[in-house]
């Protein structure tokens, strides 16, 4: 059984940082400010899930399991809103989506 | 001493040859106060680093530092009252 | 043993818990609080002078598992001199702030804290404690600098802020080189340790010194490191100019002193042609610009930054031939200057009030009218200057002589200058003073002196006198020093 | 295995701090860094078993909660400003 | 090269990058940022330097209070464009002459660390032996309410000290209506709900969890302030403020217990000596009324500095 669960948490850690990794390489490569957002602020997130899910399995113990869900409750409330004020401005600086198309204004 | 002591204490040296260097050139208060709190990590860095080279845990330092990092926190809040002070008075064209 | 705790923890409980009282309750408790203060000062005083220096293991946990403080006779005749000025600050301050109760509902708590920092830092024999103390007295020092709330002040107080936590900042670097040395920071432990004679990490225990006292350098405003002081100690409330020039600088350079006798002095007298050349041109160059200054109290302030000059000259000849005689000249120069220095900043600031402005052009027929305060204002320069019968005249004379026995005859000569110079910046104020102002009659009915100002020209008028009287009693305080010091 | 992954996943971290964008924007700046958040919360979780110190949970626990409270900061601040006149 | 090595190697290669972007970079918002990551990496440093607690307080105060502080000031700060004074010749030289010596210094510190002889006292062992009498079981606590228990009163003193002072700076008329009036969104008036009795909770099990392992007064508070400052933009927003301008007897409680024990343990024995009885709950009682007040000062630090800001608007507007 602890077995089974072992290695269930490795493969769910392996699954989130793969998910990291997709997020990392989306910030650098997704052409606009949206799109990139959705990148950092959901495969992020979702990494950070799996990852810590996997630990909790492996952990055993119910604590930490706790602490884990927090933990991923937390970030997910943090990321959230802050996805969502970085959208409302973007918006109301009138940044394009597919930036690639419209030349690229710095901010302030 | 250890490898990752090593290395963190002479990280904790540059950090704070950065930010003391900084402090002093840049101009804007806002960015003094942050390359004070940039020395002030690298202070403490090398404090703990050097603090347990030994290899064991050591406490006392750890404590040390705690005071440290509260005390910063409070001189930064200070420096920053006092920087949007000066903002606001030169708005207001002083008194 | 009871006064120890009394003298560091009764300026915190007052200073807090004057926040909460109403506010003719604040005065009475301050007061009150400031004269258990000198009390308990005293009382270690005898207890010094009777039984000799002793430790005070904090919390019954001696170093180095805990924080000793150390009761020795440099360390109360320092607390008594921080518990008299601050005294008669108060008074001063509640005087002059009668116009402005709400910076007068700040200065007190401030007060406090500041006072309980000196005290600390004075009795602390704990390297990281005193990082700790040194912290204290910085922020409050600068909180103080800002109370007035003008511009100018702000701006005197962010600098102050920046140049006093890149002091520390530096303090602290070699208090955790230290600590990751030799694995304590009691100043008593780390003395044996320093002295072991073939020392490993030679070039590593040298940055870690030298980075202690550039560190303290910066907070004793040490030329060049002395540009923070003019706008602050001339631009803050005179009550405030004379706590920071009397003791906030002192308490930095007072560290570096414990330092030297009990911790490095042989290390560091590598330093001593630096520590030579930087005092020097401390007094000159301060002076000089103290001559040239336009405002009063610019004038003090920079008058200021030539007297730290003399602490710092001296502090090598103590490890020379000429120990004693040094060590009497730096602490005759702390306490003398401590005192005149207050009296003078108080009088200027008495001088301010009954002229048309800052300006020392604009003193003209102060003199006749606030004469209590121009006379304040001449003994305590009397005492800058190093005229006899005065501390500054003791202090200067002890110093000439350390130099002499230990031959810095180049030395002697900027040390003359220095007190030529002192005396052109203090008889120009007074010269000026005297001079009457062309329209006596538009003058007076600008400005009318009045009682309060009277009282306070009193209190400048005590110090100044204290500071004439000290010329008498250099031998009892060369006895006091002697206790525990350089042991 | 542990091991390796808080390895992999600081490299990713550092990697994008290094390639890490400049711009155009400074919101791109600010997700540079909750990119940062949530890679350093992973780390601190598999350090955590690592090293065998629950203690470190806590850490990854507070960094969480405070990034909570950072996040809604900015985000009180950004709809502050928002619209003409500032930015 | 083993594991843990090359994993500090590239922590460490990390920190140096973002604190050299943090010193250098141009737009101030981004030195901001990137110093809330600084502080995100530095607690990993923390953790691998076996030092759990002090990553709890790098991870509550010094990236997550900080942060918050900085990012208020900021956004106070933003309209104004400091003018970057072209630097004369001599101030270029001089800089340059700074920038090689403080260069040559961290190599020569650098070279001269391994050269360091085995230390001389080893404090940990004796932290240890006495653990019995502290009143505590995790050895920081002991250091830091206990043998070192008198740095930090004075530390606290620093704290409140500060807050005076900024309140003091930033006397504006409209104080108690201040960050109400900074509009909160949408999205954190929710926030602020529901997120804040599981801050409170989070900064109870800190505080509890400190006599034992990792934790304490000072992480707690941060987390409560945390709490508080996400409780500011509901209605109970006022009246913190007011507890906290006006220096109530809450802001101060913790330093006047804390000394009042200094006091009190002054009679026979040198101050703040505990009595092994009592020790485990004194320390208690200190570290609550600490992390109550310290958790209100340190979120008075954040209202002052957002104030500006809410009359800064409506000034413009």
């Amino acid at each position: 059984m602890t077995e089974l669960l072992h290695y269930a948490g490795n493969a769910l850690t392996l699954l989130g940082l793969f998910f990291y990794l997709a997020a990392s390489v989306g910030y650098l490569r997704f052409p606009d400010l949206y799109t990139r957002l959705h990148s950092v602020a959901k495969a992020d997130n979702l990494g950070l899930g799996l990852v810590l899910a996997g630990l909790a399995l492996q952990s055993g113990s119910p604590i930490a399991a706790l602490k884990f869900a927090l933990v991923w409750l937390l970030m997910l409330v943090a990321s959230a809103s802050v996805a969502y004020a970085i959208a409302n401005r973007a918006k109301a600086l009138k940044i394009e989506p597919q930036q690639a198309s419209s030349p690229e204004r710095p901010e302030a | 001493m250890s490898h990752s002591h090593l290395i963190f204490a002479s990280t904790g040296i540059l950090l704070f040859a950065m930010g003391f260097a900084a402090a002093i050139v840049s101009q804007a208060p806002l960015r003094k106060i942050i390359a004070l709190n940039v020395m002030g990590s690298g202070i403490f860095l090398s404090f703990i680093a050097l603090g347990s080279r030994a290899g064991n845990i050591d406490p006392t330092s750890q404590a040390m530092v705690l005071t440290g990092i509260v005390v910063a926190v409070a001189a930064s809040a200070l420096g920053l009252a006092l920087t949007l002070r000066l903002k606001t008075l030169a708005e207001d064209g002083d008194e | 043993m009871n006064s120890i705790a009394i003298i560091i923890l009764a300026p915190m409980l007052w200073g807090a818990i004057a926040l909460a009282l109403p506010p003719r309750l604040k005065f009475p408790l301050v007061f009150a609080g400031l004269l258990l203060g000198c009390f308990s000062a005293i009382q270690l005083m005898l207890l010094v002078s009777t039984e000799g220096a002793f430790t005070y293991a904090v919390g019954s946990w001696s170093a180095p598992l805990g924080i000793d403080l150390k009761v020795d006779g440099l360390a109360v005749s320092m607390l008594l001199l921080t518990q008299i000025i601050s005294l008669i600050a108060a008074l001063y301050a509640q005087l002059y702030l009668k116009q402005q109760p709400r910076q007068l509902a700040y200065f007190w708590p401030l007060l406090g804290f500041l006072l309980c920092g000196l005290n600390a830092l004075f009795l602390s024999a704990d390297l990281f404690n005193l990082y700790v103390t040194l912290e204290v007295v910085g922020l409050a020092a600068v909180s103080l600098v800002a109370l007035t709330g003008k511009r100018a002040n702000i701006n005197a107080a962010l600098r102050y802020l920046i140049a006093t936590l890149l002091g520390s900042g530096l303090y602290l670097l070699g208090t955790g080189l230290i600590y990751g040395l030799y694995g304590t920071v009691s100043i008593e432990l780390l003395a044996e340790l320093i002295e072991n004679p073939d020392q490993p990490a030679l070039l590593y225990l040298k940055i870690t010194i030298g980075l202690i006292i550039v560190g303290l350098m910066f907070k004793a405003a040490l030329w060049p490191l002395h540009y923070w002081l003019p706008p602050a100690h001339g631009g803050a409330m005179p009550a405030v100019s004379a706590l920071l020039s009397a003791l906030v600088v002192k308490a930095a350079f007072y560290i570096v002193l414990r330092l030297w006798l009990e911790l490095f002095g042989s290390l560091a007298a590598l330093a001593t042609p630096l520590l030579f050349g930087l005092g020097a041109a401390a007094i000159l160059l301060g002076s000089w610009r103290a001559i040239q200054a336009d405002e009063l109290k610019r004038v003090v302030a920079y008058s200021t930054v030539a007297q730290v000059g003399y602490l710092f000259l001296a502090l090598p000849l103590l490890s020379t031939v000429a120990q004693p005689p040094a060590l009497q000249a730096i602490s005759m120069q702390m306490i003398a200057h401590g005192t005149a220095k207050a009296a003078m900043f108080m009088a200027a600031g008495i001088l301010v009030l009954v002229s048309a402005g800052g300006k020392i052009a604009q003193l003209q027929g102060s003199a006749s009218r606030q004469p209590l305060a121009m006379f304040a204002f001449a003994l305590a320069g009397v005492s800058l200057i190093g005229l006899p019968p005065s501390g500054g005249f003791i202090a200067k004379w002890y110093l000439l002589t350390a130099l002499i026995e230990s031959g810095f005859w180049p030395l002697v000569a900027v040390v003359l200058a220095g007190g030529l110079m002192a005396a052109w910046y203090v008889f120009r104020v007074i010269n000026i003073a005297f001079t009457d102002s062309p329209d006596e009659a538009s003058d007076n009915t600008l400005i009318t002196t009045n009682k309060p100002q009277q009282t306070m020209a009193w209190l400048a008028m005590l110090l100044a006198l204290a500071a004439i009287a000290l010329g008498f009693c250099g031998q009892p305080l060369a006895d006091l020093i002697a206790t525990g010091a350089a042991s | 295995m542990i091991e390796f992954a808080a390895l992999l996943l600081l490299t990713n971290t550092t990697l994008t701090l290094l390639l890490g964008r400049k711009g155009p924007t400074q919101a791109d700046q600010l997700l540079a860094v909750l990119l940062a958040g949530s890679n350093g919360i992973g780390i601190l979780a598999l350090v955590a078993a690592w090293q065998a110190e629950p203690a470190l949970q806590d850490v990854a626990l507070l960094l969480a909660a405070l990034a909570a409270v950072l996040g809604s900061t900015f985000a009180r601040r950004s709809w502050q400003r928002r619209g003409p006149g500032h930015d | 090269m083993a594991i843990d090595t090359l994993f500090d190697a590239l922590l460490a290669m990390s920190l140096l990058w973002i604190g050299w972007r943090i010193v250098t970079t141009q737009a101030d918002f981004n030195a901001v940022l990137l110093f809330i990551g600084f502080g995100l990496l530095l607690a990993l440093a923390w953790a691998r330097l076996a030092a759990p607690d002090i990553a709890l307080a790098e991870a509550a105060i010094g990236s997550g209070i900080s942060g918050v502080l900085l990012l208020e000031a900021w956004s106070a700060l933003k309209q104004q464009t400091v003018a970057a004074t072209a630097a004369s010749p001599l101030q270029r030289a001089s800089n340059i002459a700074l920038l090689a010596g403080v260069g040559l210094f961290a190599i020569a510190l650098i070279m001269s660390l391994f050269t360091l002889p085995p230390v001389a006292i080893t404090l940990a062992s004796a932290v240890d032996s006495q653990l019995a009498q502290t009143g505590v079981s995790h050895p920081v606590t002991a250091v830091l309410l206990n043998y070192r228990g008198y740095d930090t009163l004075l530390e606290v003193m620093v704290v409140l000290l500060a807050l005076i002072a900024i309140v003091m700076v930033m006397n504006q008329p409209n104080y108690q209506q201040a960050g109400v009036q900074a509009g909160p969104s949408k999205a954190n008036n929710s926030q602020g709900s529901s997120v804040s009795p599981l801050l409170i909770l989070l900064a109870i099990y800190v505080l509890w969890a400190g006599a034992h392992q990792p934790g304490g007064a000072f992480q707690a508070a941060a987390v409560l302030t945390g709490c508080i400052l996400l409780l500011g933009f509901t209605s109970l927003g006022p009246t913190l403020q007011r507890v906290i301008q006006q220096q109530q007897l809450a802001t101060l409680v913790g330093l006047l217990v804390f000394g009042l024990v200094a006091i009190l343990t002054s009679g026979a024995t040198p101050m703040l000596t505990l009595p092994p009885a009592y020790a485990g709950g004194l320390i208690l009682l200190i570290e609550s009324f600490l992390t109550l007040s310290l958790g209100l000062m340190l979120a008075g630090f954040a209202y002052a500095l957002a104030k500006p800001q809410g009359s800064a608007v409506s000034k413009k507007s």
